[in-house]
């Protein structure tokens, strides 16, 4: 599982992509990649909130991951 | 329905804008321009970058300005987002929307405007003198 | 105390508008461009026309702009009339406010639209097939 | 005494300047002006509303007229 990264969340991780092994952290949902990632990341328990886009669109916490799926961690927004 | 004008630029040009939401039906055409001020909280900015998320910030921009659309029966609609390195008094953004009468136009452009920061995956990275600061990141 | 841009004009360029309000301390600029509808209350409007007391037009216009610059601390204030004959889809007025932030720009721009139309001694003609008539003269 | 015509209220007197007799008519404030505007043209009675300038800025009704006054009309406005 590829999860791509963007803003504050690239610099937390230190690249734009991040990946995942599929068998030994295998989070299910997008719930369980929020605390996985922040587990592995303390600095995301930091922010002020933290999504995940699955498909380009944005996905509450009980939505499953399936295998091809497009991940991103949205950080924060601040367009505008 | 009306089809909105959709883009995340390198380079805005606000002055086009008005072309665009010209409508033989709209008695109003209401924009807000977005720019890079010199300072935030009383601290000089030295420049500002913006990172998207290109194919869902499309997207969340498609939707709000068809919610606008709707709600509002907007004649015309422009959502359009500058990315990367912003000097001073660049524009970053231009929203408008073209109605029949005023109150549509000024509720719609505020709606288009406002959403946009609540909801589009675009991120902004302020540079001042002695640090780098990703904005609304932390509480 | 900023200066307003007060203008009576014969042609409107509102693309011209966003650089005479870009300002280093504005975060935010918000235009209204009001423009010839093709009905009014369902009725196929030809043309219009636009006839001003324009000594005390000029003096109103500058009035409504100090108001709103004061009021809002705005960094530009633009109130542009035009005169004369108009076609469908012409611009006919654009007033614009440039603030640090959003609300105050909006406020502003919405101040000043409705507060011209109240008081600025401009007078619309609208010509129908079979008619003409000054707007807003009979209850 | 003259009085600059805009408007409707100019085709309502059918000319952009309508000059008063100060010695016949003689109206001393901006209510006089009114009536005595409203008695000679009836058509200004029924108007949305009827206002008069003195030196290019609104007057009320109790402001005097002094020779020299540049006086004018004001019909319902309608810019923008």
């Amino acid at each position: 599982m590829e999860v791509l990264l963007f803003g504050i969340a690239k610099d937390i991780v230190g690249k734009t992509l991040y990946e995942l092994d599929d068998v030994t952290d295998n989070p299910k949902s997008v719930l369980e990649l929020k605390q996985y990632m922040v587990a592995q990341f303390p600095e995301f328990g930091k922010l002020s909130s933290l999504a995940i886009a699955v498909n380009s669109e944005y996905a509450a916490d009980d939505v499953s991951l399936k295998q091809g799926d497009e991940i991103a961690i949205i950080p924060p927004v601040s367009g505008g | 329905m009306i089809e909105p004008i959709i883009e995340i630029v390198d380079n805005l040009d606000p002055g086009k804008v008005y072309q665009e939401l010209s409508h033989p039906k709209s008695g109003g055409v209401c924009v807000f321009v977005g720019a890079v001020r010199d300072s935030t909280q009383g601290e000089e900015v030295v420049s500002l970058e913006f990172e998207s998320y290109q194919r869902m910030a499309l997207k969340e921009m498609r939707k709000i300005a068809l919610e606008a659309a709707e709600k509002w029966t907007l004649n015309a609609v422009v959502v359009r987002h500058a990315v990367g390195a912003k000097e001073i008094e660049e524009p970053v953004v231009v929203v408008g929307a073209s109605a029949a009468h005023r109150d549509a136009c000024f509720q719609a452009c505020r709606y288009l405007i406002d959403t946009l920061k609540e909801r589009v995956p675009i991120w902004k990275k302020e540079y001042f003198k002695n640090k780098t600061v990703w904005v609304s990141a932390h509480p």
